[in-house]
Order: structure tokens, then C-alpha cells, then sequence
């Protein structure tokens, strides 16, 4: 199996069971071909998921795969990537299973950067129980469990999963195939954690809800593509950039300092921002996470961030091969006698 | 310092010695130093920690009571005794809290130094008992030890209040005289440990020293002892905890089956010791994993688990409850995993630092829709390490997850352990899948993940990183064999069989329940079936002894396995007429027996966050023996 | 359109008619018309929907078909029937996964356009079933209901495409003028609920007539049916399905008890559609809380209680599991709580929408220590509004956890209910604590909180904002009756046999369980007793109905409390020579039987994620009756 | 009871049973103090901890308390806060309480903006399990579970709480009672989430965890006061400050844009960073909370972010009211009558 792969050595012999015009399907794609472009191999890879239409994922890849409980595939995944470095480990998880039950192990999976990539399908809404609000539906949405409108603010999962330390966070779409492949190939390239979130259109429960920056005709005005180190303009004529207001010299409070969308002829090229994925502090990817209050208005997509910082499992790892050097391959005589011993005749 | 006596020796079978004193005094640090310099003098022994949950409750007050106790004998004992022979009180508080536990037989020594009013109020004195004629009846030795542990470090140089924190030592020192102890070992440990700190070392020689001393001199003591050492097995020993037992049981278990060993755990009182000892072994490749809950610990350990590691979590009574639903899905996987629980007083929160028998219900039922599962308790300390490593194996062997119970009292107890020939074990073969089990009808070769094995029905355990064999598993209901999700009726009504057949089919592969009854077949036989499980065991053994040594006849069946049973546990009850089962919780395992065997046993209940004294247990059967109705242990303790 | 018949018309007593089609098709919508056209007609009535865990799996798949069952009858029923008396298949794959479910007294009407060759192959048919002769005996329909659907919508304005999504409403009419269903409320259903899409009304109002028309005048059906209406006691009825019953249960509890209701939950099916209901109903003061999990749901509606609102949470299997640990905290705070589990087929995530009993054990040995509450179980989707009410009575009287199972049948299963005189409900009185209830020594009046009614033994309940009665309580153990942390060993063993003791002692609360045994004294005696809980009432009591009307003699009795048991359970027990146990699951009430009453009771299981047929319990209860032996329908199921 | 409290009103009858010296007990003289000079009353005050040892907190306090389990403390007082808006709910927590077992209902709270004050006690250790490390132990320490140190990257508490939308987050630490007064009072005035981490000393585990920067001559240099509206300056003499760095039009790049610490006299007064607790975008207050790496180098303390927000549980009540007020308050004969009837004579 180390001879390049094709699609077909991916797809699994199950018939795919979302519903026709689903998000999840493209992204099923996207993540095959991207497998066979980067030479991954079948055997090598695993995808761990939770509970929820998206969690299906694990059966439709010809790989190693297991449909885990509601919220938990971060943790199996841990396990399985601290004990296995060997293996590509992908955790497939919604916006419920990731965010709500799940988000603690989430945000700690992200803090220790275990080697997993999280592709987090976000739908803002639970669609295998058949349309509650999720921790990313919009305010005011109505829904079966909320008929007046949901009070719960949303969390911006990249927001999240930067103030979790995320070492590795990127947003995608589910309209734009190779931007999926792009990103998902940079997060199987990432050594430690890596997060993308999906916005993923759930067609039966929440139709519609990316169509204002996701739709053809809206993304060039309303997608603000991170390119590392490229000035963050997007716009038709790429005539809007991001700027660091402050630049302006205005630090002495208000509400307005840090980063605003300008035109670019008002400020100058000079001015804008030129994106930094590697930026060692998070506080500038974090600042374009909170450009935009909801997707319905312009919205960075692409990687906020990528540092290289030491892997969980492979510290583990050097740690045991640190101690076996320093006090020897342990054997169970010696095991057995790290107490004091005396002997009865 | 040479064990020269000058005073009357007198010899004893056994000392039951109860250390107790404040939370800081150092209580459980001379209690093992006791139990060591016992041990390797040759005794048989058994130990028994008590402390309270908080780490530092205040001084002098009976919630920061720690104590220790331990029995050493001149033969095989199980338990660490009933009444303490003799009793150390370092402090009001620590006479007032253990006085429910001793008797005028007892000898009580305590450090007067500490009996000044403020303390006596702390404890809840009204006056002072050395003074106000409660203590008439009871031979007690008046100790100024603070005062004399503060003289002996004049001119060490140490402050006097760091000083008289040495006074455990010379606590210890005085023992060792009174009981005949070899102090070198006592003396070389100190010089070990301590060799960092000289001024703390000189300090607590100077206490242990003149803790002696004062012994040999003070011509307080009408006499010293001697407890001879036990006719024990020849070997080479160490003492060891149950929680030490297992965290070597788990090491030797991952080396039997060449598996990596992988802990997830989230720490938790009394099982956080497993954790420690583990963490230390790196170098034998273990990996350990603090995950930031119990949910997390037992999935990361199944996750492992699918990897090809040895994946074990370890936690205690509220943990358990979080991982109901992890091991639901393991045992739905049909993956090994282990789960071992060290019980603790519930419900909630409970006792955290006390024991108790209660998780077993929840052990066999305690997961949503039909999900079982094999559960093994240990009995003693050092069973520990057998009955993990015969967890393991059935784990492994039968692809589910196991779950063993040990409590507070076996992971904290300990005693001699004779070292065991590791050539003794079988191998453990994971037997992991190499190539397709099935050929298809269009003669494609393919795996199916839950084609099992005809004898044990195991599925296959297949290495992620094996080329032709992916495959997908899941929670939901599968296909039977192909493993494909399915909602098909009759194929869930076969799994579901499948399931229980498996665990049920256990019983196959495992010992039949030993009885201990010397009286079967004799004259009118044995009428009284004695069955337990767990640590209750050291209890009724010698309850059951001394009851025999009365001339009395009963039988004792101590349970490994709670799930399955062992296959001849109906015949064995069928046998006798009167069926008692000693519990620490309110008749969990007699409800088992009831409900399979329709048999009429009754729980003997003890739920005090304490382990069954043998007078307790010897106590009960005579009554029961003579006709009486029997009752718990605690319908005693709270009436009288 | 009138009513007019111009075949032939012939009287039934009871019709069970089952729509099949794909997840897409509508089937759980025209199900649902037509149980309220028969429901207002005057019909007793029970449905059953059987639908896949997938949203929408693919079209045309065995795993996308989407199934309702309704008996309709003019007699009292209980159970949705067992055999359809017709079949509605809207593709190939509805009639293969049905075709198990039928015999050859089924009548089938196909929806002959699906029936080409893709969707054979999708359904797995290597041949059309149609025409190779498999159904040789059966009596089939071919009605080409998608072609005559788009028909009809011509020159509607819709498309094709679209106008062929109303063929359900065309299956609708036809089976409603088969089985002389009155129209008026369909026709004005739809006026109301599609308003707003004109075109789609007209297309559907357009089918549900061609199919009705297409049964007057197509000479296919060799007579038309008529169900005449059941003698109901007079009143006003609605129609409600278990969830429903239980949302409005908890509204009516929370009036009754004079608490603000406050829901905890998290979505999961089949519980979901309680907070959807309840969440509906904010003008009754409802609070609805979507927690993040299962865990924070309990915990939230503990802090609801402990803030004095009448706090539920509403879960299945997994989440049941999930909040075990906070169980055991509310037990331990003693405060009260409802926790309705909705079982459904496990173990693991299982077949989610599919019904099981199998959490019985869980709900009541389900937590580490010792840990008991009162677990109750509701029979019929009505019966879940009384059982409700009374596990609140039971929680709120006695300051405890109650557990409360449906399942999944009850959930999604409806029948008509008589609305009951509210009058009739007792108030249930929180009885808050206003004052101190002990006097210190020092002659302060205090609040003690763990201070108990002596009859009940229940704690008081304290409004936090009361002056004067701050208090502190916690998981840790309790001194009785001061409820200060206490660690003391004999106050453990009082405390637990005190919580045990209140939940015991519930059932002098509770009626005694009834037996339902005509021949009770007649002749020689009833030998059998078939003993049920749970939703399996109506199969158990429809099977013993036909049992006696084969002139033999059998007794039921079914029981809501399942800890503590009725009082007089032993009594009865005692009673027959015989008691087996219906159970959709492995024998969990069973064991619970057996043990406690050492009575030789057997489990007749079912775990098929479907509720029994009462023609199964019939079967099984004459061959007990004629001596064989007994066993599960399961392993009927299997080798047959 | 709505007279003036004195701090003996608010002190239970039981005794504290921390060890002596813990900083534990210095948090509980500054919350009784607090409280009477705020003019709270004990009974509509509740606190609800989880397990640990700050968990002890509530019985030490005469109001009403809850000592709950392991990490459910938010929770738990969530539904106490949504279904009882008049009382004031405090929840006690520890490092491993909140942010270990009990991290996802800690961002849940703050998402909500759920009406409760959390007191996080950051010993960085587990205390009441003696010692074992905890999701802000700093990498490398030895424990009782990491003999050879923790390879686990810690959270910034402050950081998360930003990343979850918290509407107010401080800080402070156990050694400076008016501060933490201070910051008791501010959370205590804030309507919605609170969330306040104290540095707190374990001088059983981890003694002089937090000496580096709170010892009495330590601070002036280590510890970065936030004060509203004022510029960000600190040490002896007052001649440190925050910059922001883009201030000097460094924006194309690279890893130096964004806050750090400059010398007033470099930079001049004027570029001084002037803190705005109240600014609506979190980026700078995130920004502030990335500033130092632990707490080994100059940290800031005090209010990051205190923005006003609708409360959840007001918010809740309002839909009430709101639908009440529409569809009429509920009787139970409408409720039985919700569908269909019918009418059996
Ligand atoms: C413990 C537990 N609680 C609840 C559920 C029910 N449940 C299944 S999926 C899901 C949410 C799915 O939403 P999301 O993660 O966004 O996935 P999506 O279906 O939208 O892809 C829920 C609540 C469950 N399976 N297990
Ligand atoms: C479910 C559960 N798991 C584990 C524990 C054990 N436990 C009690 S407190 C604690 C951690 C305490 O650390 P922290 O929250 O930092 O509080 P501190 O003692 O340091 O104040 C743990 C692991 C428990 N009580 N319950
Ligand atoms: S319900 Fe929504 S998310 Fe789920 S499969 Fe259907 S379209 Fe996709
Ligand atoms: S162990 Fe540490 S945190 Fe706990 S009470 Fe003692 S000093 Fe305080
Ligand atoms: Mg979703
Ligand atoms: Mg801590």
C-alpha cells in the first residue's frame, strides 16, 4: 500500500447515508482526494468521531475508523495518538459534539497538542436529533428547542480554540473544494493539534445559514482569505483590508483600537495588514477570529495560526526513551524489588 | 545501639499497635517504618492506615486525626487485628477519637506534654482524662514527649519548635524498645532519607534514640516483649500495598502479553497511588496519562486499547459513575480494557478516605440497556497483583472490558509479600488479526470485524497500521458477523445474546470457588456457609478459625469472581442450610446470590467506612450458629 | 365529497393498517391524519411510528424506510396490533423490510410506479416481487400513485417534481375511503397548516382527492370498510403521545405543587421532543434549559431544586448514564428531583430510535455506594401524565431523586385521552421550612437540615433568601441530625440505613399493586401469574384477555413502582404456582424479583428494539400454561 | 437582615480546616470583608464550590451553601442563577475544578453570561489529592503523577475565558487583600458572568508557586496593575509600560507585532497602551492576557474585560414575560386542549 493511492482506495463499500444536498458529502470528498494527493496511506490512518450526522464519516473512508459516543473522539483520539505516533489520526466531530458535550476535551486536546487533526463540522445546529440550536447557532434562532428564539450567545470556535492555545486553527467552507483540500492537507502537514472548522450546510435543519459569505456571488465581499504573509485584502476588486488601527496612533482607549476592515485607497496599501500565521502570540489571530460578529459579514477563512511547538506524544515519547537512558531498560526483578526486601530461609 | 533488655521480656504470638496523632505528626511515616523494621525482623504482619480526607484539618482536633495500626505476629495472620494491644496518642484528640476502638486490655501511651488545657478543649474534653479518673481501669503510660524530643536536640542547633517535630520518632523509638524491634534499619533509613537535610537527620536520630533510651531506663515499664518471627514460606519478601500490588500487577501483566501499557486516570482518593507508582516507571515504557476527567482517562485507555496497547484506566466510586458510558461503548466495541475501581464510603462524595464495598451493583449494572461485563474483586493487598494480572488475561482473551474492584483498605493495607517466580505466569497471546477472516461470494477476502472465535466468541483485535484490514466499529448496533451498522430486529436480539453469552461463557474458563470448610463430611457436616468477596476476606478467615477453635463448624467461600460466577457456586450453596454473606454495604452481593440461585443468604452489614473486625465476624456466627436471628455489624455498633 | 359508498361496505371491529415508505415520504405525517380522522370519528386507537436513526438515509433503501402502525378499533385496545390487517408500500424497499412483519392475510397496496428496476436493486430484490410470483397468496393492490398524483396536479402550477412529493397525501385518501375515514378534518388541516404555501396545498388537497376518488371509482377494491366508533366513557378527548403526556404531566405537577418548572436537558432521542413540548410553553412560566451536556442538564435542574423550583431533567440511555454521579448528589443533598429516562435499545448509542427496558437495573443500582430512590415506570402513553405527577409527589414529599422510564414506544406512541378533571389532582404541598426547628443547648434556635419528619423521614426544604436559616450542605457525609461534615464511622452506618429506610418506606405511601385475575377463587385457582411493567401493558393484558377467552386462566399484574416495590407483592406472589415476567430486555425486573422474594420467576424476553405482539405473549403464556417450557420470543424469533 | 452586616454575620460556625498558611484562608477574610462593605445579605447569598480544597470554601461562609461535586459547580449554579435571579451566586473552584474536569461548563457559563461569580483558586496544583499537577502547572514540574515532569502545556485561565466570550475577567492574587477585596467587589457589581482568578499559594504542594512576581518586593516590577482608563505602567519607579507595537506601524509581519513591554522614557508617555476594560472586541484584553508567559515574568493583574452584556437569566425571564405577555399567561385547560379535541357523549 505505499504505492500512490486514488480516490477509490478511499471510499469505503458503505452506501453514504445524509441526507441528498447535505454539506457533509463535499467535505467527504475533499478530505479523499486530499488523502490521495498527499500520499497518506489507508492503512496508516484513522478517523475518530463522535455522535452526529457528521460523525457517520468514519464509515465511508477505507480506512481505520471508529464511530465513538456523543462528544468523546477527541479523548479516544488521544489515547490512541499518544500510544500510536505512527498513525494519522483524524477526530470527525459537529458543532454539538465538538462544542457542547464535548468541549472540554476539545479545548485540553488543543492545550496538550496532541498529535490530531479536529475537523469540526459546523452547521450551527444539531441535525441527527433533528434541529435543537447547537453553541454556534446564531442569537434569536428559532428552533425545536428554542420557538422563541435562542438566548445562548454563539462561541466562535476559532476564538475557542485560540484561547485554548490551539497550535494549529484554520476555517474552510463547505462550497470550496479546494480550499477544504488546501486546508485539511495543511493540518494533516501540522505536527500537533490541529483545528479546522467546516461551515457546512445542513440543508434539512438550517439551510442557508453560510449562504450570505458562502454563496458564489457573496464570498468575494464577505470571505477575508488569510494568506501567510500576504496583506489580508478581499473585496471584488480587492479593495478592502484588514488594518491594525492602532496604527493611526490611536492607544489611548476607546472602543475602536485593533484591527477594523478599511478601504484600502482611505489607509494605503502600506497599512494593511500582512498575515503572520506563525506568530508565536496568538493575540493578533485572535483579533482577526473577532472581526466579525457572525457569518453575516465578512469573515476570515483560511489558517489564523501555525506554530511549531512540541508534540504530546512525542514528548511522551522522548520522556520514556529519557528515562530508560538515564536508569536503563526497566526489568521486572528489579520491579519487584524497588522496596526493601529480606529474605526467610 | 544494641537490643539488650534489662527489664522482664515477655514473649507474645502478636501486637496489634495503633499509632494515632495530628493530621502533621507524622503518623502514617512511623507506622511504615514500624511495619518495615517488623517485617524484616521477620514477622508476619498487616497494616491499616486511617486518615482523614483533609489534608491538614486543624490541629488538635478530632477531624485531624490520623492514625495507623498494625498487627504483627509470630505466625500467618490476614488482618491488622481487632483492638489495639497498645495504643500511642500523641495528643488529646487522637486519645478521644480511637477510644471507641480500644478496651481496659489495652495499653495506652501518650504524650502527657500535649494534655494542656487548650488541647483538651480543642478535643472536647470537658477535663482531663489522665486526671479525672476516666482512664481508671486502663494501664496507662504518661509520656512527656515533646519535652524530652526537644531536650535531645539541645545543641543540635535546631529550634526547639522544629524540634519538637521529631517527636514522632522518638514515639517510634520508645515502641521499638518496648516491643523488641531491630532499630538499625530504622536508623540506616533515616540517614537515607533525610541526607539532604543533616540538621533534620541529627534531630530525628537524637528522638528515635532517646525514645529508646527512655524505654530502656525509665523503669516505666514493668516489662518488654518480644513477638518471634513467623514460620514463614522461605523466599525472598517485600511489603507491599494494594495499590502497589496493582501498579506491578499492570507492569507484569503489559510484559506477559508484550503489550504497552497505557494508564489513563484523573486522581482521584484512594486510587491516585496506582497513578503515582506507575508514573514512575517509565522505564518500563509505560505511559501514563492524566486526562483532565475520568471520561477522558477511560476513553484515551480505550483508544489505546484500539491501538494494540494495554489500555487500563483506574479510579474510584464517583469516577466510575463518569465512565459508565465509555465502558458501554467498549463492551459494544468488544475491545480489552480494563477498569479497576477502588472503592470508597458513598454515596456522593461519601468518605473519600474510608472503605467500603458498595460499587458492586453498579459494577455488574450500572450502564444503560443490556451491557455485561466480567467483574473480579482482590481480597488481599498482595492478591492484587494476581487477580490484575488474571484481569488482564480476560480481558484480552475475551475483547471486553473488565472491571476490578479493590477498596481503601487493600490499597492503603499492607503486608508481606514473598516475591513470586514470574516464570510461573502463562503468557497472555493478544493473538492480534493478520490477515481477512471471510471470503465473500464474489471470493473477495475481506475482515469481519465481528466473525468470532467459535470457543471463546472473541472477535478479532486487529493492529491499526495492517494493510487489507481496515475496518470501521462502532456504538451502534452491528451486523452480525460482517459487523455493519444494522436496526435489524432479530440480529439485535442475537447480539444482545451474543453479548451475555460471551461474559456468561467465562465461567468456563476459571477456577471453581474454593470452600474452606475441614468439617465437610464430618458427623453432621457443616451447616453454615460463610460467603465473601473482596477485603473481607483476612476477617472471616480468622473469624472462621477461631469459631472452629471453639469446636464450632463453618464453612467459608471467598469470591474472586462476582461476573461471572464460578460454575460450581450453586452446587457449593446448595450444601449448607444457612447461607451468610459479609458485606461492607447493604447485601449487594447477597442480592446477586438471592436473585441467581434462589437461595436464602443474608447479609451481614457493616457500612461504617471500616473494615470488619474477626471478633465482629466471630461474634455473628456463633449467634447465627446458635439460632439467633442474625443482624449487621452496625445494629450492634449503633444500639449498644 | 360525501361519505357515499358505492361497493360494497363491510363492518370491522378493529383495523391495523401500517404505512411504509421512505424516510422522505411523509409516512410519520399521513399516520398521524389518519389517526385523528379516527380519533374524531370515534375510534379507540394506538399508534406505533418506527423510523431509522438517519435523518434522511438514501432513497430507496432497506435502512431508509420510515414505518406507522395504528389499530384503529370500536372497542377499547391497548396495543397498535401485531399483524397488519393492510400494508401501504411506497417503494419496493417499504414492502422487503415490512414483509416480515405480515402473513397472507395481509392486504397490500403498493405504489406500483416505484416499483422499476433501480429501486428493486436499491431494495435488494434480484426479480420484482410484483411479478416473479412471490406474493402468490397474498392479496396485492397496484396503485401507480406517483403517476396519478402528478396527474392530478396538472395545470396546477407545480411542477412535476414537486407535485410527486404529495403522493402520500394520495395513499392517504385511498385508505381513507377504503376503511371510510371522514375527510373534513384532513381537507381542513392542511388548509390550516400549509396557508402559507398555497401551491403545495393545492397539490396535496389535490392528491389526498384523487386517491380518494381513485378508491370510489376504480373498480380495483372489491368492497370498502367500515370501523364503526368505540363505546369511550363520555368526555372530551385528545389525542397524546407519551412524550406529550409527560411534558404536560410536569406543567400540571408544577401547578399542583404551586413550583416554577424548570427543564435541564439535552437533546437526544427519543426524550427530545419533551423539552420541544415544554419549551413551547413558556407562558406557563416553563423555564427550558438546553444545557451543554447531560451532566450540566442534572445538575442545573439540582441547583433549580436547591433554588426551590420543582427542578427535571429529561435524558436516554447514555445520558442516564451520564448523570449518575449527580444522582448520587441529590440523594446525598436529599433535595428533589425528577429524572425521566426515555429507554431505547442498547447497549452503547444502540438503535436510537427503537424501544428497550432495559435501564430498569441502571435506574436502580446505577451509582457507586449505597445509593437508593424510588424508580417508577409508566404503562401507556397516557399513563406517563399520572405517573408524572406522582413521581413529582413522591420527589418533592420525601426530598428525593425519583427516576421515572418510559421508552420510546410510549414516547412516540399515541392513543386518545379522556382530559382529565384537573380538580381531581391532590395539591402537593413543597412544605418549605420557615423557621428554625432546634434549639441548641445554649438555647439558640437553629436550623438543622438534616433534621427529619418522622414520619417521612424527609429533611426540610429551605427557599435560599430565607433569613435566619442559612445552612451549608454537601456530598460529604452528614451528621444526623445537624448535617455537619462527619466522618464518624457509626453516623455512616445510620445515615445510610436512614436513606435507605426513607426510600423503603415509600411504599406505605403507595397503592398496592392490583391483580388483574378474573378467575381468582374460581374452581381450582389461577396457577399463572404473568407479572409485567412498563410498556408492556398493553400486549401483556390484551394476550391475557385472549388467553381467558380460550376458557384458560391466567392473572396479570403490572407494576408502576419498581423500587420500592407495592407492599403487597410477596402476598401476591405467593400466590401462584407460576410467575413469568415479560420483559424487552435480558430479565432485569426478574432478577429483581427473584431476589427479593426468592420466588422462581422467569424472564420472557424480547430485545428486538420492538414492543411485543400480544399474539407472542399469548403463544408463550398457552405453552407455559400447557406445561412446556417457557423461553424468550427472541429465541422464537431467531430459529424460526 | 437588611441592615448593615458586620464580618461575623457572614462567618459560619464551622471550623476552617485548610492547612495553616494556606492562602485559601486570606480569600476568605477578603470575601467577608467584601461582602459587608458591599452591603450584601447572607440570605441571598449562596456559594457553590465543586471538590478541592478552596471547595471547603462554602462552609466556612454563614450563608447559603452547596459543596457540590467534582467540577459541576457552574452548573449546578446555573440553573440556581436562571431560576432564581434575586440571589447572588458565587461559585468557588479550584485550578483542577474548573479547569480539569470541569473546563466545559466553565466556557459554558461565561458563553451564556449566566449571572454567577466565579472565584477560581489558581494554586496550580491539585491540593485536596496531595499534589498531583493540574491544567495550569507550569511545564516540567515534578508531582506526584509527573516524577519526571509535566509535559502538558498549562491553560491561561484568563486567556480561555476571553477565547469563550466571557463578559468579565480579573485576576488577582491571595498575598494583597485590597486588590482582591477590589476585585470581589467589581465582579460582584458585574451583571452577568464573573469569572476571577486568584494566584493562590499551596504551601503544601506547591509552596511559592506565584513568589517570583506577588513577594512583597517582587511586585512593584512583576506585577502589571489594570486600571481603567489609565495607561499601562508598572515597576519601582513606575518606567515600565505597555506599547502597542503596531503603534510604530510594524504591521507588515513577523512575530513582534502586537503588545509588549517597553521603557517610558523609549518610547515617550504617549504611546503608552491605555487600558479600556470596557471595549466590546476582546482582542486586546486577550492581547494583555498573552503578555507574559507564566508567572516568572512581569503578568498583569486586575480587571481585563468588564463589558455589558444581557444576563442570561434576565433574558430568560424576559421571553417569559415576552410570551406571556402575547400569548397570555397559560391555564392548564388551554394546555390539555393544545391539539385537537373531540367530544364522546
Ligand atoms: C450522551 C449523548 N447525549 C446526546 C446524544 C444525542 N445526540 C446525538 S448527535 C447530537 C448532536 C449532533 O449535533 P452536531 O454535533 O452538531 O452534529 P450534526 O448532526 O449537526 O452533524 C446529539 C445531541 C447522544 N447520542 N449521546
Ligand atoms: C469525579 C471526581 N473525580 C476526582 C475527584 C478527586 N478530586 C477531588 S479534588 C480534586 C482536584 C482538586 O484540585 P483543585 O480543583 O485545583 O483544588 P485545590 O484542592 O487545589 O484547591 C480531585 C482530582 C473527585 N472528588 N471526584
Ligand atoms: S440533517 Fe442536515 S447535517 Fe444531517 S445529514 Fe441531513 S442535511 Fe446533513
Ligand atoms: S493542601 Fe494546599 S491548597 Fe489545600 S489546604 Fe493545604 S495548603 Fe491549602
Ligand atoms: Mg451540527
Ligand atoms: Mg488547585
Amino acid at each position: 500500500m505505499n504505492t500512490q493511492t486514488t480516490r477509490k482506495d478511499w471510499v469505503s463499500d458503505q452506501e453514504v447515508r445524509w441526507c441528498p444536498g447535505c454539506g457533509d458529502y463535499s467535505v467527504l470528498m475533499a478530505m479523499q482526494m486530499m488523502l490521495v494527493t498527499a500520499g497518506a496511506t489507508p492503512e496508516n490512518t484513522v478517523f475518530v468521531s463522535g455522535i452526529g450526522c457528521s460523525s457517520r464519516f468514519p464509515y465511508y473512508m477505507n480506512t481505520y475508523g471508529v464511530h465513538s459516543i456523543h462528544g468523546r473522539a477527541p479523548a479516544f483520539a488521544t489515547g490512541l495518538a499518544i500510544s500510536r505516533p505512527d498513525l494519522d489520526v483524524w477526530v470527525i466531530t459537529g458543532d454539538g459534539d465538538a462544542l457542547s458535550i464535548g468541549g472540554n476535551h476539545f479545548i485540553h486536546a488543543l492545550r496538550r497538542n496532541i498529535n490530531i487533526k479536529i475537523l469540526l463540522f459546523n452547521n450551527q445546529i444539531y441535525g441527527l436529533t433533528k434541529g435543537q440550536y447547537s453553541p454556534t447557532t446564531e442569537i434569536g434562532h428559532i428552533t425545536k428547542s428554542s420557538p422563541y428564539g435562542s438566548l445562548d450567545a454563539p462561541f466562535n470556535p476559532v476564538s475557542l480554540a485560540l484561547g485554548a492555545q490551539g497550535s494549529f486553527v484554520a476555517r474552510t467552507h463547505d462550497m470550496d473544494r479546494q480550499h477544504m483540500i488546501d486546508m485539511f492537507k495543511r493540518a494533516w502537514l501540522h505536527k500537533g493539534a490541529a483545528m479546522v472548522e467546516i461551515y457546512q450546510n445542513c440543508n434539512i435543519y438550517n439551510d442557508g445559514a453560510f449562504e450570505k459569505i458562502t454563496a458564489k456571488d457573496a464570498r468575494a465581499d464577505n470571505l477575508i482569505p488569510l494568506e501567510h504573509k500576504k496583506p489580508i485584502i478581499f473585496g471584488k476588486e480587492k479593495e478592502l483590508g484588514v488594518i491594525l488601527d492602532a496604527a493611526d496612533g490611536n492607544v489611548t482607549g476607546g472602543p475602536s483600537v485593533n484591527l477594523r476592515i478599511a478601504k484600502v485607497q482611505d489607509v494605503g496599501q502600506d497599512k494593511i495588514l500582512v498575515h503572520d500565521e506563525t506568530r508565536e502570540d496568538s493575540s493578533l489571530a485572535f483579533a482577526l477570529s473577532r472581526l466579525s460578529r457572525g457569518v453575516f459579514e465578512p469573515t476570515p477563512i483560511g489558517v489564523f495560526r501555525d506554530v511549531s511547538t512540541p508534540e504530546y506524544g512525542a514528548q511522551v515519547a522522548d520522556q520514556l526513551d529519557g528515562v530508560k537512558a538515564k536508569k536503563g531498560t526497566g526489568t521486572l526483578k528489579q520491579l519487584l524489588r524497588s522496596g526493601p526486601t529480606w529474605t526467610v530461609d | 545501639m544494641t537490643n539488650v533488655k534489662t527489664t522482664n521480656v515477655k514473649q507474645l504470638d502478636k501486637l496489634i499497635l495503633r499509632f494515632a496523632g495530628d493530621s502533621g505528626d507524622g503518623m502514617q511515616l512511623v507506622g511504615d517504618r514500624f511495619s518495615i523494621e517488623s517485617a524484616i525482623f521477620g514477622n508476619d504482619l498487616v497494616t491499616l492506615p486511617d486518615y482523614p480526607a483533609e489534608i491538614r484539618a486543624p490541629a488538635g482536633t478530632l477531624p485531624g486525626v490520623s492514625a495507623f495500626q498494625i498487627q504483627i505476629a509470630d505466625h500467618d495472620i490476614l488482618t491488622p487485628g481487632d483492638i489495639p494491644d497498645a495504643l500511642v496518642a500523641m495528643n488529646p484528640a487522637a486519645l478521644k477519637a480511637n477510644f471507641r476502638n480500644i478496651t481496659s486490655a489495652t495499653t495506652i501511651i501518650v504524650n502527657s506534654d500535649s494534655f494542656d488545657e487548650r488541647s483538651l478543649a480543642k478535643a472536647g474534653y470537658s477535663s482531663n482524662p489522665l486526671t479525672d479518673g476516666s482512664l481508671a481501669g486502663y494501664k496507662v503510660y504518661e509520656v512527656p514527649m515533646t519535652s524530652l524530643t526537644v531536650e535531645a536536640s539541645k545543641d543540635s542547633g535546631a529550634k526547639p519548635r522544629d524540634a519538637e517535630r521529631a517527636k514522632n520518632f522518638f514515639a517510634l523509638g520508645l515502641v521499638s524498645w518496648i516491643y523488641g524491634r531491630p532499630t538499625k534499619d530504622v536508623l540506616d533509613w533515616m540517614t537515607e532519607h533525610f541526607a539532604s537535610k543533616p540538621l533534620v537527620l541529627e534531630v530525628n536520630k537524637r528522638a528515635f534514640n532517646a525514645g529508646y533510651n527512655f524505654g530502656e531506663t525509665a523503669e516505666l515499664f514493668e516489662s518488654s516483649y518480644e513477638i518471634g518471627p513467623a514460620k514463614l514460606p522461605p523466599g525472598e519478601y517485600t511489603q507491599i500495598t494494594g495499590n502497589t500490588a496493582i501498579a506491578w500487577g499492570l507492569v507484569v501483566a503489559a510484559d506477559l502479553s508484550r503489550l504497552s501499557l497505557f494508564l489513563g486516570s484523573y486522581p482521584i482518593t484512594p486510587a491516585s497511588d496506582i497513578l503515582h507508582e506507575l508514573a514512575k516507571h517509565k522505564n518500563f515504557g509505560v505511559r501514563t496519562f492524566q486526562a483532565e476527567d475520568e471520561i477522558s482517562a477511560v476513553q484515551a485507555a480505550l483508544g489505546a486499547s484500539f491501538g494494540g496497547s494495554l489500555g487500563v484506566t483506574t479510579t474510584s466510586g464517583p469516577g466510575l459513575d463518569l465512565k459508565a458510558e465509555t465502558i458501554g461503548l467498549a463492551l459494544s466495541l468488544e475491545l480489552p480494557l480494563l477498569v479497576i475501581d477502588v472503592q470508597r464510603a458513598g454515596p456522593s462524595t461519601g468518605m473519600p478516605t474510608k472503605p467500603e464495598q458498595s460499587d458492586l451493583l453498579t459494577a455488574c449494572y450500572g450502564r444503560h440497556g443490556e451491557a455485561p461485563l466480567p467483574v473480579l474483586a482482590a481480597k488481599t493487598p498482595t492478591d492484587c497483583f494476581d487477580v490484575v494480572i488474571e484481569a488482564v488475561r480476560i480481558a484480552i482473551k475475551y475483547r471486553t472490558p473488565v472491571i476490578l474492584l479493590s477498596d481503601a483498605y487493600l490499597a492503603n493495607g499492607s503486608e508481606p509479600w514473598r516475591l513470586p517466580d514470574l516464570d510461573g505466569f502463562d503468557r497472555i497471546d493478544p493473538g492480534f488479526a493478520d490477515s481477512p477472516n471471510y471470503e465473500e461470494a464474489d471470493g473477495r477476502r475481506v475482515l469481519y470485524p465481528y466473525l468470532r472465535d467459535a470457543d471463546t466468541l472473541a472477535r478479532p483485535w486487529v493492529l491499526p497500521g495492517t494493510p487489507g484490514l481496515e475496518h470501521r466499529i462502532g456504538g451502534l448496533e452491528k451486523k452480525e458477523p460482517s459487523g455493519e451498522v444494522s436496526y435489524d430486529p432479530i440480529n439485535h436480539a442475537l447480539m444482545t445474546r451474543i453479548r451475555r453469552d460471551k461474559i456468561a461463557g467465562i465461567a468456563r474458563d476459571i477456577p471453581p470457588v474454593f470452600v474452606d470448610d475441614p468439617d465437610d463430611g464430618v458427623g453432621e457436616g457443616t451447616q453454615l456457609l460463610v460467603l465473601g468477596w473482596g477485603s473481607t476476606y483476612g476477617a472471616i478467615t480468622t473469624a472462621a478459625k477461631r469459631v472452629r477453635a471453639r469446636g464450632k463448624k463453618v464453612a467459608h467461600a471467598h469470591l474472586t469472581y462476582l461476573n461471572p460466577f464460578p460454575s460450581n457456586l450453586g452446587d457449593v450453596l446448595s450444601k449448607y442450610s444457612k447461607v451468610i454473606v459479609p458485606e461492607c454495604n447493604l447485601g449487594q452481593l447477597t442480592m446477586m446470590i438471592r436473585a441467581k440461585f434462589l437461595v436464602d443468604a443474608h447479609c451481614i452489614s457493616k457500612v461504617q467506612g471500616q473494615p470488619f473486625k474477626s471478633s465482629e465476624l466471630e461474634r455473628t456466627i456463633i449467634s447465627v450458629l446458635d439460632g439467633q436471628v442474625q443482624h449487621g455489624i452496625d445494629e450492634d455498633g449503633v444500639t449498644r
